[in-house]
Parts: C-alpha cells; sequence; structure tokens
C-alpha cells in the first residue's frame, strides 16, 4: 500500500514539474504577453494541481490533506484572478482606456 | 557549511546591500526599501542565533524568534509612518505645482457604490 | 537535498536584494522586494521559526500594498542622486565593512549558541501554553509587546497627523485607485477563508504556531481587500466605534497588567490558574485592534470625503 | 517566578506606572469622544499631573533609600523577563523629563486648545497625543535594564517625534520630518544589530547581566561600536547632525523645545548606558578621544555656524548640536586611573551638562516661538522691537543664553566649568581651549540677538499680543536652569546613588 503510494506519489510530482518546467519555458519564450499568461496559468493550475495529488497520500491525515488541497484551491483562484487583471491590463493598454475602471 | 552559517552570510549580505542603499540613495523611497533590506538582515541574524540555540527539544530559541516579530511589526509601522509622508509630501509638491496627482488627490477618485 | 536547499535560499537572498536596490522603475524595486520576503519566509521555516515566517509572509503582504501605493505617487518626489565620487566610494566602503565584520562574527559566534529554550519551556506548564513563542511574547516580556502595541498606535496617531487640516477625521480615500472585476470576485471570494484561516491561527496560537500579529495581519488583509474592491467604503476616523475599538486592546492588555498588582501582586503577572484565560482575552482584544489599526495604517490620512 | 535573581524594590512598581501612565493618557485621546471629553489639553493635563507625582515619588524614594529601584516585569527576572531600573541617574533624568514636559504643556495650552472637531483639532490632538507617547518612551528610555526593551523606547521616541516636526504640514516640514525619519530608523536598525550579536554571544540582553558576563573581545566591540554609531545619528553627534537643524527649526516651538531638550538626550543617556555598564574590558583611551574629538568638533563648527544664521529658530537648532558636542567630551574626562568614571568631576559635569542644556534649551526655543508669534517672522536682522513686545520672553532668552555660555550664575556655568577642570587635571589641552572658544561662540550668537532684539522699534512695527501665562513658562524654565548653579553639590551624590561600589557620605 504505502509502496503503491509512494509511486503515485513519485509519479504525480513529476509530472507536476514537467507543467511546470513548461509553463516556465513558455514564460521566457513566447512572443506576447498573453500567450506567455496562457503559459503560467497552465503551470500554476495543472503543475500544482498534480503536485498537490501526489503529495495527499503523504499527507499522513486527512486534515493534513485538506489542507493541502486548500492550498490549491486558493493558488488556483489568485492564479486565475490576477490572470484575468493582467489581461485586463494588456487589453487596456491596446484600446488606449486604462482608466475606464470598472465598467457597467 | 551548516545551514546557519549560510543564512547569516545571507544576512550580513543583506545587511551591506541594504546600508549601502539607504546611504547612497537619495530617492525616498528607495532608502525605505533599503531600511527595509537592512531589518530583514538584521531579523535573519536574529534567527541563525535562535537556530544555533536550539534547545529542550525546540527547533530554535523562541526568545530571538519571538524578538524578530515584535521588530517585524515595528519595522512594518516604520515603513508606514514613511510612506506616508512620501505620500503626503507628493500631493503638496503637485498642489504647488498645480497639476493634480494621480491616484494621489482624493477629489479625483470616483465615488463609491455603498453595499 | 537540505543543503542544496539552504545554499540556493542563501544565495537568492542578497541577488534579490541586489534586484530590488537597482530595479530601474520604483515598481519594479517594490516587487522584487515583495518576491524577497517570500523567500525570507521560506529561509525563516528552514530556521525553525514557523511563527517568524507567517508573520513576515503576512505583513510582506501589507508592506508590498504601502510600497506599491507609494511607488506611483513617489516618481515626482524623486531627486537627483548627490554626492561625489569620493563620497560615494567611501560609503560603499563603510556598508562593505560592516557586511565583513557580521559575517566574521556570524562565523566566529558560539555554536551551539547560548539559549532561553529551556528556561522558557520550563514554565510553560504554569502558563498553560504549548508555544513558547506565545509565552515570550504575552508572559515574559509582555512589556515589549504591549509597548509594541502602542508603537503601532503612535504610527497610526503619526499617520493620521498628516491629513490635510479639517480633513482628519473623515474618511481616507479607497485603496488602489479604480477596482476591476477580478477584484470585486476575490473580495467576494477569499474574505470569508480569510477569516476562518485568521481565527485558526489565533486560536491555535497558544499552542502551535501562530499568533495575534499574524491573525490581524490576515484580517487586515482582507478588509483592505473588500475596501480595494470598492464593496466597502472605507471608514470615518473620527467614528466612535472604530476609535473603541482600536483602543481596546491595548487598553485590555493594560488593564489585565495593572490588575496582576491586585491578585499575584506584580505588574503583567496573570494569577495561578488562570493564565491562559487571561492571555487568550488579551491576544483576542489585540487582535481586533491591531487588525484595525494595520489596516488604517496602510489607507492612509484622511481626505475629507463624507459618507452620505 | 524565576526570581532567585532580582528582587523588586518596594517602591519599584512606580516605574512601571512612570511607563504606563503617559500611555493610558494617550490612549485616551482617540475615545475622548467617548470619555465625554472634548479637549485632549484636559486629558493631557490629568495625565501629566499623575505623571509628574509618580516620578516625584520616584525621586523620593531612590534619595530616601540611597538605593537603587528595581522591578522584575511580571514577576520573572532576566534573563528570561525584563527589568526597569532607576538608580540616581535615571531619577534625575525623569525628573527633568517630568520639569520641562509640565512647563511645555503650560506653555502649549492656549496654541493647541481646539476640541477635536474644531479647526486646527487636528493639530491639538496630534501634539497632546504625541507628547504624551513620547514622555512614555523617555522615561522607558531611562528606566529600561533590557537592551531590546530600550530599542522599542527608541522607536516609540522616533515614532513620537518624527510627526511632531511636521504638524504644520508645509512641505519644507514633511522634508525635515523625512530626513529625521530616516536617520532615525538607520540609528535603530544599526542599534539592533548590536543587540542581535550581543544575544548570539551572551544569551542575554539584560544590561546588569552583560555587565558580569560580557568580555573584550572582536564580536562585542563591534555590536557595542555598532550601537553607538547608531545611538550618535540618533543623538544628532556631529558629522551625523544634518537632519537635526531643520527638524527641530521646523516644528512648532513647544514641540522643537521638547525635540532638543529631551529627545535628543534619550539616546544619549542609553549610550552612557552601554559604555559604562556594558563595554567590558579597562579604559578605552582610542575610542573615547575619538567621541570627544566628535564633540569638539561639534561645538566649535555648529557654533560658528549658529552664528551665521539668519533666523532664530534654525541659530537655536544649531546651538543644540554644539551643546551635545559638551556631552561627548565626558567619555575622555572620566577617564582616571584608579576612580570609577561616576566619582569623576567629568561625570558631574557631564551630566550636570545635559540637565542644564536641556532647561535653558527648552526655555530658548519657547522665548523664540513667542518673538516669532509677537513679530510675526523669527528674522534675527529683524528682531528690533522684540524687547519691547515680550521682554519677559527676552529675558528668558538672555537667561537661558547665559547657562548655554557657561556664565555663572547658571547650571551650565557649573557644568562648563567641571568639564574645564576635570580636562585641565586630565592633561587635555586641547578640550580646555574646545570649551572656553565654544562659550565665547556661544556669547558670541547669543549676544547677537540680545542686540538686535533690544533695539528700539522700528517706525509703524506692529506686534501682536502673547499670552503673559506662557511666557512665564518660558521664564520658569530659564530660571531652573540658572538655579541648577546654586545647588553645585547637590547633584554628585545624587548621581552616583545606585552605581556600584560607590558608598554615600
Amino acid at each position: 500500500m504505502s509502496l503503491l503510494a509512494d509511486i503515485f506519489t513519485i509519479v504525480a510530482v513529476t509530472a507536476g514539474l514537467g507543467f511546470f518546467l513548461a509553463g516556465t519555458a513558455g514564460l521566457l519564450r513566447f512572443p506576447d504577453a498573453l500567450s506567455r499568461l496562457h503559459a503560467l496559468t497552465k503551470a500554476d493550475n495543472l503543475g500544482l494541481g498534480l503536485i498537490v495529488l501526489g503529495l495527499v497520500p503523504q499527507a499522513g491525515s486527512l486534515g493534513g490533506a485538506l489542507k493541502l488541497v486548500a492550498v490549491w484551491l486558493l493558488a488556483l483562484g489568485a492564479g486565475g484572478i490576477a490572470g484575468q487583471m493582467i489581461a485586463q491590463i494588456v487589453n487596456g493598454r491596446g484600446k488606449r482606456a486604462v482608466n475606464g475602471g470598472r465598467e457597467g | 557549511m551548516s545551514g546557519p552559517l549560510l543564512y547569516g552570510l545571507a544576512a550580513a549580505a543583506l545587511i551591506g546591500l541594504g546600508l549601502h542603499g539607504v546611504l547612497a540613495h537619495a530617492a525616498p523611497l528607495r532608502r525605505v526599501l533599503a531600511f527595509n533590506l537592512v531589518g530583514a538582515g538584521v531579523f535573519l541574524l536574529f534567527g541563525v542565533g535562535a537556530r544555533r540555540g536550539a534547545a529542550a527539544g525546540l527547533p530554535g530559541d523562541p526568545v530571538p524568534q519571538a524578538l524578530v516579530i515584535t521588530g517585524i511589526v515595528v519595522a512594518f509601522a516604520a515603513t508606514a509612518l514613511a510612506m506616508a509622508l512620501i505620500r503626503r509630501l507628493a500631493i503638496l509638491r503637485a498642489a504647488a505645482a498645480g497639476t493634480p496627482e494621480e491616484g494621489a488627490a482624493p477629489a479625483a477618485a470616483p465615488p463609491r457604490e455603498t453595499r | 537535498m537540505n543543503a542544496t536547499l539552504d545554499a540556493v535560499l542563501a544565495l537568492m537572498l542578497p541577488v534579490m536584494a541586489l534586484f530590488s536596490l537597482n530595479a530601474r522603475d520604483e515598481r519594479s524595486a517594490v516587487i522584487g522586494f515583495m518576491a524577497l520576503g517570500l523567500l525570507l519566509a521560506l529561509a525563516w521555516v528552514r530556521l525553525g521559526a514557523v511563527d517568524v515566517a507567517l508573520t513576515e509572509a503576512a505583513i510582506g503582504a501589507l508592506t508590498g500594498v504601502l510600497l506599491l501605493g507609494a511607488a506611483s505617487a513617489a516618481v515626482s518626489v524623486a531627486v537627483p542622486r548627490t554626492g561625489s565620487p569620493l563620497l560615494r566610494g567611501l560609503l560603499a566602503l563603510a556598508a562593505a565593512l560592516v557586511a565583513a565584520g557580521v559575517a566574521v562574527i556570524v562565523a566566529g559566534a558560539p555554536d551551539p549558541a547560548p539559549s532561553l529554550a529551556a528556561a522558557a519551556v520550563a514554565h510553560l506548564g504554569a502558563l498553560e501554553l504549548g508555544n513558547p513563542v506565545t509565552a515570550v511574547l504575552l508572559a515574559y516580556r509582555a512589556l515589549d509587546t504591549l509597548l509594541e502595541t502602542v508603537v503601532v498606535l503612535l504610527a497610526l496617531i503619526g499617520v493620521w497627523s498628516l491629513a490635510g487640516e479639517g480633513e482628519w477625521r473623515g474618511a481616507p480615500a479607497a485603496p488602489g485607485g479604480t477596482a476591476s472585476r477580478p477584484v470585486v470576485l476575490l473580495a467576494r471570494l477569499l474574505p470569508p477563508v480569510g477569516l476562518v484561516v485568521a481565527v485558526h491561527l489565533l486560536w491555535v496560537g497558544a499552542d502551535a504556531p501562530g499568533g495575534k500579529f499574524q491573525a490581524a495581519t490576515l484580517i487586515a488583509a482582507m478588509w483592505l481587500l473588500v475596501l480595494m474592491a470598492g464593496l466597502r467604503a472605507p471608514p470615518e476616523l473620527g467614528g466612535a466605534r472604530l476609535r473603541g475599538l482600536i483602543a481596546a486592546g491595548p487598553a485590555v492588555f493594560i488593564a489585565i497588567g495593572l490588575a496582576g498588582f491586585l491578585v499575584p501582586g506584580q505588574f503583567l503577572a496573570y494569577p495561578e490558574g488562570w493564565a491562559k484565560a487571561a492571555i487568550i482575552v488579551i491576544e483576542v482584544a489585540l487582535t481586533a485592534s491591531l487588525a484595525a489599526m494595520l489596516a488604517l495604517i496602510v489607507l492612509g490620512p484622511g481626505t475629507g470625503e463624507r459618507r452620505t | 517566578m524565576v526570581g532567585d535573581a532580582l528582587a523588586s524594590s518596594p517602591g519599584g512598581y512606580l516605574l512601571v506606572l512612570a511607563v504606563l501612565v503617559p500611555v493610558i493618557g494617550m490612549l485616551a485621546m482617540p475615545v475622548m469622544g467617548l470619555l465625554r471629553v472634548r479637549h485632549a489639553a484636559s486629558l493631557a493635563f490629568a495625565t501629566i499631573a499623575v505623571g509628574v507625582a509618580v516620578v516625584g515619588a520616584v525621586g523620593w524614594r531612590v534619595v530616601g533609600s540611597g538605593e537603587a529601584l528595581v522591578y522584575g516585569i511580571g514577576g520573572w527576572s532576566p534573563p528570561l523577563g525584563l527589568a526597569l531600573r532607576a538608580d540616581g541617574l535615571s531619577a534625575v533624568m525623569m525628573a527633568m523629563a517630568a520639569l520641562v514636559i509640565a512647563l511645555v504643556a503650560l506653555y502649549a495650552r492656549p496654541q493647541f486648545a481646539a476640541a477635536e472637531t474644531a479647526p486646527g483639532g487636528r493639530r491639538a490632538f496630534g501634539f497632546w497625543a504625541l507628547l504624551m507617547g513620547l514622555w512614555s518612551a523617555l522615561n522607558l528610555a531611562f528606566v529600561g535594564e533590557d537592551l531590546f526593551n530600550l530599542f522599542v523606547a527608541l522607536e516609540l521616541l522616533t515614532f513620537a517625534a518624527v510627526p511632531l516636526v511636521c504638524l504644520d504640514g508645509t512641505a519644507a516640514t514633511l522634508e525635515a520630518a523625512l530626513r529625521y525619519l530616516v536617520f532615525a530608523l538607520v540609528g535603530s536598525v544599526l542599534y539592533l544589530l548590536g543587540v542581535a550579536v550581543l544575544y548570539a554571544r551572551y544569551g542575554t540582553l539584560d544590561i546588569g547581566l552583560l555587565h558580569e558576563l560580557a568580555y573584550p573581545d572582536f564580536a562585542t566591540h563591534a555590536a557595542i561600536a555598532l550601537m553607538i554609531g547608531g545611538l550618535m545619528a540618533k543623538a544628532a553627534l556631529f558629522p551625523l547632525h544634518l537632519w537635526l537643524p531643520p527638524a527641530h527649526a521646523g516644528a512648532p516651538a513647544p514641540a522643537s523645545a521638547v525635540l532638543s531638550a529631551l529627545v535628543v538626550k534619550a539616546p544619549f543617556f542609553i549610550i552612557v548606558r552601554l559604555w559604562f555598564d556594558v563595554l567590558p574590558g579597562a579604559s578605552h583611551e582610542a575610542a573615547a578621544r575619538a567621541l570627544a574629538m566628535l564633540g569638539a568638533a561639534a561645538i566649535l563648527v555648529c557654533s560658528v555656524v549658529a552664528l551665521r544664521q539668519a533666523r532664530l529658530k534654525l541659530m537655536i537648532a544649531y546651538s543644540t548640536v554644539a551643546q551635545v558636542g559638551y556631552l561627548f567630551l565626558m567619555f575622555q574626562l572620566t577617564i582616571e586611573p584608579g576612580v570609577p568614571a561616576w566619582a569623576t568631576i567629568g561625570w558631574t559635569g557631564g551630566m550636570l551638562q545635559l540637565v542644564s542644556h536641556a532647561l535653558a534649551k527648552a526655555a530658548m526655543f519657547l522665548a523664540a516661538g513667542l518673538i516669532a508669534e509677537a513679530l510675526g517672522h523669527d528674522r534675527i536682522d529683524e528682531l528690533a522691537g522684540a524687547g519691547r513686545a515680550v521682554p519677559v520672553s527676552l529675558f528668558a532668552f538672555g537667561l537661558a543664553g547665559l547657562s548655554l555660555m557657561g556664565l555663572p550664575p547658571s547650571g551650565g556655568f557649573i557644568a562648563k566649568l567641571l568639564l574645564l577642570s576635570a580636562a585641565t587635571l586630565s592633561g587635555a589641552w586641547w578640550i580646555a581651549v574646545v570649551i572656553s572658544v565654544g562659550g565665547l561662540l556661544a556669547a558670541a550668537y547669543v549676544t547677537r540677538v540680545l542686540k538686535r532684539a533690544m533695539a528700539p522699534p522700528p517706525e509703524g512695527i506692529v506686534t501682536s499680543p502673547v499670552a503673559r501665562s506662557r511666557e512665564l513658562a518660558a521664564l520658569a524654565l530659564a530660571l531652573c536652569a540658572v538655579a541648577l548653579g546654586l545647588v553645585p553639590l547637590q547633584p554628585f551624590d545624587l548621581l552616583a546613588i545606585g552605581r556600584a561600589g560607590v558608598a554615600l557620605p
């Protein structure tokens, strides 16, 4: 059981790291801000998600596992919202309408 | 090299860099930033001492750790006071120059809904 | 493995500091500084000081908001760099000497260092506490903590005194300029979570890493987020309830301290069997006051805006 | 509880009260609406009445028992807990602070009388709240025994003093405040650096314990040097004084008085504690000479600069830097083989200089404030008519000037005489010369003002009246500075109470 869990952890964390690597490469190599953002959010969401998933069997307790999942969910939320904000600034800069503020 | 020693050397570097920044920079914001770097280095130095004083089953001596917590809050208060001074100065300068400062002049802020 | 992590972290700290000091514009400098704060939090975990790591991370965020807010205003204050090359060389030399001296001292310092860990642990039972850092902050060196909240209050009064004439009791300007939809979403989602975490931090602080500073900072951050999103208007600084909240924490602390004159007969000593109860009362009152003060410090002086 | 090491003295709780009473007063000010009080000044005066009584009781206990008052907070003893301790010197410092604060408050009441919501309410609220915070910080600096506790005291002091500088809210005062803040913060952080090194070395921050534990090595010396360096910036020792003149000259007169009289003295007092109570090893002649030379440079350079000022308040501020220089001569003048420092005349002279300068400088700033209010400006060249408009203030200014010049009868005269004889006895002729020249320069800049002010007023000059009570507050301070010169021998014993190895007669 514990061996199985360890193998699962190794596989999932390695996969997660792969996404981080790919995301970082994208962040450095992609030409414009929006594609970079795209790469970054993929790394955040999937990479962190897989790492958290891999670590859950190692958490030792249900509470610990839930905390790990909570970390992932919060990072998801923060990443998504930060991505939105950056995208807005990028769009706004394109349209020269940064000062519009809150629509509607 | 042991962990604490590494962090101790990093603390020394932070202190040196920060001190130079405070003395050499003329812009107030950078000076305050540099002051915070020195502060971080000094706190880290306390942490290194605490780590080396680990005993009685604790990962570190709790007394310097508590001092650092107090110190961090005091440093925050200092930064806040400095920022308030800088912003006020900017508002006055802008008023003297006759151009409203973006983000600083309160009257320019749009009215907000209250829910 | 751990040694590598330590080495990388220890190297990254000065690198980030250099970046922050030499960044071209103020905003990048501040962002570099915030990144440094996160690295520092990691370093604190590695140094076995989780309480400090939490404080560093939490306060780091507030400091970031402060600095970013000033970064936009600071451009017009910038003064050209002055001083002769000779003077600048001397300054660099002096800073390098101090750094070198500190490095020599660190390398030569006793290891294991003299420590009060054993003494701090020895009295935990009498205080009914499990976290020695909390015991230091609220029992052995409680006067430091009490006066430190007074420092924060003085800083707040100092910030208030920078208001324009006749405006100082009004509401401060909302932080962050204009709010966008994602911020509004965040300000609706995050505060409930943040408050739960803050209460948790406060509650476990007696026995595990956590406590009033960390909890108060988190609450302050949540409040600021709500204000940033425009979901609530900043409060009027002259409001009686707000003022009462601010004064309550230090007042409760002082009152319990003075009560110590009566029962065990010493200032800031807790009566036997009541230590934990007294400490929890102080922590709760201080958390509320500190949260309000920290947020108000970030908000800045009143601008005379009146709520309709 | 830990307590075998430290027994609190019977009246030790007074020390806690001395720190806390001003804090309680300050804490009441934001909520004075809830307390049904309309004026922050009323709260301040109630606080000052209690605080002065507490300080008086401390002095009475110390003098009565001939021993230092000690208190362990919460029943914890150092090294784990914090101790407060007031020896004769601390008691004198606290009394000085209480006297200056009380008289400055009397002076400031008409100036900061606005109710919170009235026009000027911001300045009134700020002034009184910050003044109370400042007083608490001073008392803590004078009785603290723990180096980190003293750091908190220094920060309290900074946070109270900086906003006082820019209470007027003009761009110039804000700039001065910002520069002051940066200097003060760098000073604090250097001090804290030394504290970190000392803790890692000895595992305690209690001055009494460090006195026994500390041994002379590089780390200890470096730590104390860093701390003293940081404190020098806060005490405005030449050449780290650049922040002081604009800050002290820009503040409202009562704030300037407190800043110049008291705020720069607290870091100096902590330097004295470090130098005489912590620094291990034999006399440190080279370091003492270095400090004395900086002090001498301060006296000569800043007196000359004061002489060349066009504005009265700036002149007084530069005079502060010069007079602080005298204090730093003390470290060299207390080195006498076989004699403990506090039994030397250099020690008494230095401490007397500290107190008499505090009283004289407070009087001078208050008087200058009234002169400026009466004439509407403080340009020295256009002071003619001040003698007729505010004669009492000018008299107070002149009396305070006597003390700065070191002319009899005044506290400054005794102080400078003692320093001068200490210098000649120890063969440090250059110090004797500096003291004499400094006195002459002080005479020049004080008489320059007096001469202009006594001149007949030009035709058509309009002066505004000032309250007589405020003039009397300034005069009272100046008279106290003079009266110090009439009790020359008394402080000698008082200043030695609680200093180890000194038997009282």
